[in-house]
């Protein structure tokens, strides 16, 4: 392998950062600059696909020790980058025109060049250090652009409850980092397999256990990181960001890393492994319940984007279920489908806040396909690959998941199915409601269709919503079945997602077409079940500030209190006794002198 | 030559008193030392740096000596030159108090260098109390808030912490029968039961030096009040002299006595992570908030110092808490020095008063920014790659076979900090400088040009180890 | 004939009286005379064992010596004692030790 | 030139003084004082021309019995510069003190009558130089009773002063009550031994130990241990009430406040030192012998224990500054005793003797430091609390750094001279294995820089009361000036000290 390139794929955006922070945030140039990387990324990208090999340095040596910034270029990292770079491409182009008026502009397109470098760290990694640099990272460039309107007040909250929310994820991962480097001594992902499997044969009893423990562990830091039940609630409120970033990092590729991470995992240790641990179960399970509870979550939405927030959760919750079934290469596939059509949905969600002068209650757009129909062309078109309407990418995808679960045998399929019916049920009642019908406010009556800057990009991501599942796509795939074609069969499981297809776009046709407002109201749905009260409420305010407040307390009290000044008052006391001996009285001086010496001659004499 | 490094900051103080111009001789006398302490870290192998002795008392043998024994003595002065020079810079004296504000600074320094470069135990002491004083005096004489209770607290502790360092550190002269911390290794293997009171002598009193829970009262308080060089010198530099201590004399020396303690070393950790992480976040003042994280930082140089002990042919461990030691002292140096301009531009400290500053003080904003993310451990920047080390070192002897033993559980608890550190300082930033602005902070100025210089030169080093760290690591070799 | 013990018996009971008087008695006079009892008492104590311990057939005079010493040294201290002790009267007005106690503590 | 010429110098020069002072007619007595320095600076060059019996055993006057209760060694030396140097600087203290005594003097206002004042301690340094040579007891007793009715004198000198003559009185009766004491007790150990010359008695028990039983067998002599013992105990009172070990320190608190401040100065260090010296020189004997080895070093260790306790913490409380004073004295006794309770004898490296010597020679430094400031305090403060040092620090920004020098010096802050003493002493008494003591004098520490700094912190955190500032006349300047380089000089390079012990 070229050395060079991937080198130059990994840095290019840090210079740009750096660039852009340093000299070029007071010219103008940044978004410029920025844009141009994202280009030669993608083609940088593009040129790598195929290759394989590695490559590294040392960044902290201790003697023998030494922890490594390396790359390593096989079919799924490159596929990534295709992924990462193509979407982080198409947004740059889109932000040029988004964020056209902002005054943060620049450092807008720093962060979003901060968070290429990040990303790009991430899929080319070759140790789990380094995963975990980049990953730290991502989070990082994350909440600078979640934050980027930071005088908002819920722009700033929820950057800080994004980063938060990671770091309680990451905590997990850094202990199965730890654990996974005991168990085999090996940090660098290739080197890995030999080591577990010399622990396997050493430990015949207890390893499932172990490797059970260490790859929930690493999991944590994907529930954090892809969002995933419990860790869920930072990623709508992510939605504070711009749109843009949405699409790029909320939808498509930050919080799919934690799939890809998992994914590097299965494979680096093997997925006949991951057959025998109860781990998977556990991962399936989480991906199942987080698909379900999103998907119905985002049918009480009424925040455009919000809805697409709670989808993206639901599909990754997919991927993730994909992946604790021992087939992460279906993960793998759908995330790469969903990566296009998801910020497809996004950017076309931006194209119409931005058309409506950033409003972003569905319930007060509508009509909008006069107003703007070449968005809505391509938003349709997202739509149908979410909702998997056979021969579109989405279909293949969601397809291969559900087979998975098929074969597995296990109860996740039918939630897996109750999902497929729910996502056409929500995305219908936005589509309906968003787009058809009448417009009920002034911003929505004024709409008008945006530039070719947004519509290219738009125009582009719609063909491979509605293509890349095709092998002519697909096989850019990070990773793909063997026995995957891209003929539609007719099968149970097809069946079923059919069936549930259908009553999921005529339920929702038939309930919202022509509503002015909502006619159902789940209040359980609308407060998300009740997650976020029950952290804000019950975990930060009750549990952890008043956990603060009572530690700070006895701080104060024992510590401080108690045992210093315990001690200080003590000592006085004991010097007060003293000082009573000095009364001052002449008597007492010479009864305690005569005292003294028959202590003295006791003391001398007689012990 | 070491010595010049040593006394320069002196000289430059008695040049002080004598009517040299305050400011100008303490910045030139630190941006000298700067120039030279690099050079110094950078060919401290070089046998011309340990020559330097000068017999001050013929037997017992004390010498006024100064050397490397290794690496990390480099690195330690290397701190306190960056610092001091960031802090003399950032420093702005009250109205004809600048003879005291500056001597002070530079006498601190002066302590500081010498307790690191000394090789004579006597010296490494003595050095050490010399920099305490000015830290006691400038407080009570120039600091704000409650600085009279703040100080006197300071100085009772570090005081009473002294003194049971000063019982353990002569019992362990008195078994070595030398003072040269060369040679105390020759005197063969010290008996266990000495050992372990040594070695409780020596937690206790270097503890009580670098804010170990429970002894940690005296820290926020203190650096709350304390004039902002200070404070950046206090508990960027000066603090670390405990665990320098516990690394160049208890570990080489008592290792039986420190096993002995590990595990009550352990649960004192902890409680600095995780007991002082949440008295943290209930802080309600920045500088009392930064005061409380620099004594929960504490606990992770401290987990590396159990590593070290638990596995002794560790040098992971080793190198993980220089490099926390640097790294801490530079990140926390930067946090006061830029909660000092956020004084001085909004006239407050009280997180509630504060918001939105970020519109009306970009660059404050921006580096406030990097520096709260280098204390929460983001990759990049120096203190991930010591936490990330200390970590491995913890995770050391783990193989999975016999189930996590002690060091690594306090490591696990210890990771938790992470997240409590997140939570803490993302709240203050979130509280200073992001919302809408209100009346203190929508009119108050930036950060002018000249102290962005000090800032810079922090930052740039915090980056510079951070982004590839085998700069730092290489010195260690 | 009295032996060393009986005189070690009676100047031990002196030095007991001196120590009970100042001790005991409020008059600073009294006390100062006390005093000089006990020194009384260490002279009889010196005698003695001089007388005792002959060398050379005569009596050790190391201890005789220095109860002369001791006698010179007490009449000095008499001397200086009394004017202090005078001074005290003229400023007080009295004599009582329990009223000499405006430092104390 | 034999030592003891110095001493017969020093009684001269008292003597002249003391007729000049009657004769001249003057209304100032200024000079007294500084003549009296002069000529004991003059002595105290001397002291390096003075030899002993070895150096010149051919000379006449090396012959001479008096060599049997009189030495002179390296040790004798030093406390013989010890005595006039503190005498010296004593009475330099004086000249300045003038303006107080002359308040409470016979004629408010007028000198007449103070010049005694600037003399007396001459006297004193004679005994005290006496001491430090002492080999025989009875001459022992003279010179210690020479310092001490001296003392009776300087204590209530000012004899309108309640506070003075309180003082004196009560240093009057407890003194010679430890007199009485003293004198018994040298009988006792004269009626077991036989002898009262330190080195014959040293030699006896050394003889003795052949026959380790009790009664002890010594060639003519038969040594009972339990009377030995009394009478060790006895003078041990009588030698501790000097020091001020506890419990015979009853005394200093209230003479210390009491007495005017030079001669609490003179008190705190000359009469101090006097004691420890003489204190060296008897338990030698004893503690060389196996016999009362124990019994004296578990005493040793007893009174260093309670008199580190008692001094530091019953000093925590005080607002008095001359009081803290006088509990830091009885403080500082502990440590010293603390040295001695751990004996290391004369032929190990680092010997108690030499550490106890150099403990007091940093001691004198620090303590007659203190004391210039404290006597310019009282003096244009007319006060001696704490709270009068208030502000200090913008006053007189110079005055309050060498007292925080010496302050903290004082509570053994490193690169002072007070440090290296203490460290010695931790040293000493950590070789020893005495835990218990060393954990005592660890807590006494920690109470002593307790209450050092809350003087320190009066002088610079507190806000002054009366903004003139204190001014200092040249010859307190010049003392505390000189006081305060040697503190720290010392405090970095103690070699010289140490010279000039061995």
């Amino acid at each position: 392998m070229n050395h060079l390139l991937p080198w130059l794929l990994l840095f290019l955006p840090l210079a740009v950062t750096a660039a852009n922070q340093l000299v070029l945030k007071r010219t103008g140039l940044a978004p410029i600059v920025s844009v141009a990387s994202a280009l030669a990324t993608f083609v940088l990208a593009v040129m790598l696909i195929g290759t394989e090999g590695t490559a590294a340095f040392a960044w902290a040596t201790i003697g023998d020790f030494h922890l490594d910034i390396g790359i390593k270029l096989d079919a799924l990292s490159t596929g990534m980058m295709l992924v990462v770079t193509g979407v982080g491409l198409a947004v740059h182009v889109f932000s040029l025109a988004y964020m056209k008026d902002d005054e943060g502009k620049a450092r807008y397109f720093t962060g979003l060049s901060m968070f290429m470098f990040s990303m790009t760290g991430i899929v080319l990694a070759d140790n789990f250090i380094m995963t975990f640099i980049f990953w730290e990272l991502v989070g990082f460039s994350s909440y600078l652009l979640i934050g980027h309107w930071y005088q908002k007040e819920s722009a700033a909250d929820a950057a800080k409850k994004a980063f938060i929310t990671n770091r309680i994820g990451d905590f997990g991962f850094m202990i199965g980092i730890l654990m996974l480097w005991g168990i085999t001594g090996h940090l660098t992902f290739d080197q890995m397999q030999p080591g577990l499997q010399a622990f396997r044969a050493a430990n015949p009893s207890i390893w499932v256990g172990v490797v059970s423990a260490t790859v929930l562990c690493i999991f944590c830091g994907a529930v954090g990181k892809s969002a995933q039940v419990p860790l869920h609630v930072w990623l709508p409120d992510a939605m504070e960001g711009p749109t843009p970033v949405s699409a790029l990092i909320h939808a498509a590729t930050m919080v799919a890393a934690g799939v890809y991470m998992l994914f590097r995992v299965q494979t680096t240790l093997g997925t006949e492994v991951f057959e025998q641990l109860p781990a998977s179960d556990v991962i399936a399970w989480t991906g199942g319940i987080t698909a379900l509870l999103a998907a119905l979550m985002a049918t009480q939405q009424d925040d455009i984007k919000r809805v697409l927030a709670y989808s993206t959760l639901s599909q990754l919750g997919y991927m993730v279920m994909a992946v604790g079934f021992v087939a992460g290469d279906a993960g793998m596939f759908h995330l790469f489908t969903h990566a296009w059509f998801k910020a497809l949905l996004f950017l076309g969600s931006g194209a119409v806040i931005y058309a409506c002068h950033h409003e972003q209650d569905i319930w007060k757009m509508g009509g909008l396909v006069k107003k703007m129909p070449l968005t809505t062309l391509t938003f349709a078109a997202g739509c149908a690959a979410l909702i998997a309407v056979p021969g579109t990418s989405g279909f293949f995808s969601k397809e291969l998941i559900l087979d998975a679960a098929h074969k597995a045998g296990s109860p996740l399929f039918w939630v897996g199915a109750l999902v497929a019916a729910l996502t056409p049920f929500y995305m219908t009642r936005l589509f309906v409601v968003a787009f058809l019908g009448k417009h009920r406010s002034e911003n929505a009556e004024h709409a008008h269709e945006v530039g070719p800057l947004m519509l290219v990009p738009l125009g582009l991501l719609a063909l491979l919503a509605l293509l890349s599942g095709y092998s002519f796509l697909n096989r850019f795939s990070p990773a793909l079945p063997e026995d995957h074609s891209d003929a539609i069969h007719l099968n149970i499981v097809s069946g079923i997602s059919l069936v549930a297809l259908i009553i999921g776009v005529l339920a929702g046709w038939l309930l919202y077409a022509g509503k002015e407002k909502d006619p159902v109201c789940i209040p359980l749905l609308r407060d998300r079940f009740k997650f976020d009260w029950f952290y804000d409420t019950i975990l930060i305010h009750y549990f952890q500030n008043f956990l603060a407040a009572v530690i700070h307390f006895f701080d104060e009290f024992l510590i401080n209190g108690l045992l210093v000044g315990g001690l200080t008052r003590c000592a006085e006391g004991v010097g007060n006794v003293f000082r009573r001996v000095q009364s001052g009285n002449l008597q007492a001086y010479a009864f305690a002198f005569g005292f003294g010496v028959i202590l003295i001659i006791y003391l001398t004499v007689f012990i | 030559m070491l010595a010049l490094i040593v006394f320069l900051p002196l000289a430059a103080f008695l040049a002080i008193l004598l009517g040299s111009p305050a400011r100008l001789t303490a910045i030139g006398a630190a941006a000298l030392n700067l120039g030279l302490a690099l050079y110094a870290a950078a060919t401290w192998h070089c046998p011309c740096w340990g020559v330097f002795s000068v017999p001050v008392l013929a037997k017992p043998a004390i010498n006024l000596a100064f050397g490397f024994p290794d690496g990390m003595s480099a690195v330690m002065v290397l701190l306190t030159a960056i610092v001091t020079l960031a802090a003399v810079l950032s420093g702005k004296a009250p109205e004809g108090r600048e003879t005291l504000y500056y001597g002070s600074s530079l006498l601190l320094s002066c302590g500081a260098l010498g307790a690191f470069a000394a090789t004579d135990m006597f010296f490494f002491y003595a050095f050490h109390e010399l920099a305490l004083i000015p830290t006691f005096l400038m407080i009570g004489i120039l600091g704000r808030g409650e600085r009279r209770a703040a100080a006197w607290k300071i100085t009772i502790y570090l005081g009473l912490g002294s003194i049971v360092l000063l019982a353990g550190l002569v019992w362990l002269a008195g078994l070595t029968g030398t003072f040269d911390m060369s040679k105390m290794a020759d005197a063969g293997r010290i008996d266990p039961v000495a050992q372990k009171g040594i070695a409780g002598l020596l937690i206790v009193g270097f503890g009580t030096l670098v804010s170990l829970f429970p002894f940690h009262s005296w820290a926020a308080p203190a650096y709350a009040s304390a004039p902002a060089p200070i404070a950046m010198l206090h508990a960027g530099v000066l603090k670390k002299f405990g665990l320098y201590g516990l690394l160049r004399l208890a570990i080489p020396l008592v290792p039986d006595g420190l096993e002995a303690w590990l595990n009550p070393l352990l649960l004192l950790l902890l409680g600095n992570i995780l007991w002082v992480g949440y008295v943290t976040v209930s802080q309600k003042r920045l500088d009392l908030m930064l005061g409380n994280s620099s004594v929960m930082h504490m606990g992770y140089i401290f987990l590396a110092v159990a590593a070290l002990i638990a596995f002794p042919e560790n040098p992971l461990a080793r190198s993980a808490a220089i490099v926390l030691m640097f790294a801490h002292g530079i990140s926390i140096a930067l946090l006061f020095g830029l909660a000092d301009r956020i004084e001085r531009s909004t006239g407050s400290i009280d997180l509630a008063d504060l918001g939105g500053l970020g519109k009306s003080a970009p660059a404050l904003a921006f580096m406030f920014g990097i520096a709260a993310m280098a204390s929460i451990g983001l990759p990049g920047l120096a203190n991930f790659a010591g936490e990330v080390l200390v970590f491995l070192a913890a995770f050391k002897s783990y193989d999975g076979t016999s189930g996590l033993g002690p060091v690594q559980i306090t490591c696990i608890l210890s990771i938790w900090g992470v997240v409590i550190s997140a939570v803490y300082m993302l709240r203050a930033y979130r509280n200073i400088f992001q919302g809408p602005a209100g009346t203190l902070t929508c009119s108050a100025p930036d950060i002018t040009i000249t102290d962005r210089i000090p800032a810079l030169l922090l930052i740039v080093v915090l980056l510079a180890v951070g982004l590839y760290p085998n700069i730092l690591l290489n010195l260690l070799k | 004939m009295a032996t060393l013990n009986n005189y070690l018996l009676v100047s031990g009971l002196l030095f007991a009286i001196g120590l009970a008087g100042v001790v005991l008695r409020r008059n600073i006079i009294v006390i100062f005379m006390c005093l000089e009892l006990m020194l009384s008492a260490a002279n009889l104590t010196l005698v003695a064992f001089s007388r005792f311990h002959p060398s050379h057939g005569l009596p050790d005079s190391n201890g005789q010596v220095l109860v002369f010493f001791v006698i010179t040294v007490a009449a000095a201290e008499v001397a200086v004692g009394l004017a202090i002790i005078v001074a005290l009267f003229r400023a007080r007005q009295t004599l009582r030790s329990d009223e000499l106690n405006s430092m104390k503590g | 030139m034999p030592a003891y010429y110095l001493e017969a110098l020093t009684v001269t020069l008292g003597i002249v003084l003391l007729m000049a002072e009657a004769f001249v007619p003057s209304k100032a007595k200024g000079w007294v004082g500084i003549a009296g320095a002069i000529g004991l600076a003059g002595i105290l060059g001397l002291t390096c021309l003075a030899i002993g019996p070895d150096a010149k055993p051919d000379a006449a006057w090396a012959k001479w019995p008096l060599w049997n209760f009189y030495t002179f060694d390296g040790l004798a030396r030093f406390y013989k510069i010890f005595s006039l140097l503190c005498t010296l600087l004593v009475l330099l203290m004086g000249v300045d003190y003038r303006k107080v005594l002359v308040q409470f003097t016979d004629h408010p206002g007028s000198e007449a009558g103070t010049g005694e004042y600037h003399v007396l301690p001459v006297f004193a340094c004679a005994g005290m130089m006496w001491l430090a040579s002492a080999r025989d007891l009875a001459g022992a007793f003279v010179a210690l009773e020479l310092v001490t009715i001296t003392f009776y004198i300087l204590v209530s000198y000012m004899r309108r002063n309640i506070g003075s003559l309180e003082a004196g009185v009560k240093y009057l009766i407890l003194g010679a009550l430890s007199t009485g004491f003293l004198v018994y007790g040298i009988g006792w150990i004269y009626g077991s031994t036989g002898t009262m010359n330190l080195l014959e008695i040293g030699n006896r028990l050394r003889e003795s130990v052949m026959f380790s039983s009790v009664p002890i067998i010594s060639g003519l002599f038969t040594i009972h241990q339990t009377p030995l013992l009394f009478g060790v105990a006895l003078v041990m009172v009588g030698l501790g009430f000097k020091v001020g070990a506890v419990p015979m320190q009853i005394w200093i608190p209230d003479v210390y406040q009491g007495a005017p401040t030079p001669t609490t100065a003179f008190l705190s260090v000359g009469s101090k030192a006097a004691g420890f010296i003489l204190m060296i020189r008897f338990l030698e004997p004893f503690l060389a012998s196996p016999v009362t080895r124990g019994p004296v070093l578990g005493l040793l260790g007893v009174l260093a224990c309670a008199t580190l306790l008692f001094g530091n913490l019953a000093a925590i409380a005080q607002t008095n500054f001359k009081r803290l004073l006088a509990y830091s004295s009885i403080a500082h006794a502990g440590f010293l005793l603390l040295a001695l309770a751990a004996w290391q004898p004369s032929d190990s490296e680092l010997t108690s003797t030499l550490v106890v010597s150099f403990y007091l020679a940093t001691y004198l430094l620090m303590t007659l430091g203190v004391f210039f400031v404290l006597a310019q305090v009282r003096i244009q403060r007319d006060g001696e609390n704490i709270t009068d040092f208030n502000g200090l620090g913008t006053t007189n920004p110079r005055l309050a750094l060498a007292l925080t020098v010496l302050l903290a010096a004082l509570a053994g802050v490193p690169l002072t001279a007070g440090f290296i003493g203490k460290f010695f002493v931790f040293f000493l008494a950590v070789d020893s294995h005495l835990w218990w003591p060393v954990g005592i004098a660890t807590i006494a520490a920690a109470a002593g820089f307790y209450y050092y700094f809350k003087v320190i912190r009066a002088i610079w955190w507190m806000p002054p009361a009366d903004a003139t500032p204190i001014s200092l006349p040249p010859i307190s300047a010049a003392c505390i000036a000189v006081l305060t380089t040697a503190v720290l000089l010392f405090g970095i390079w103690p070699q010289p000290i140490w010279a000039l012990l061995r």
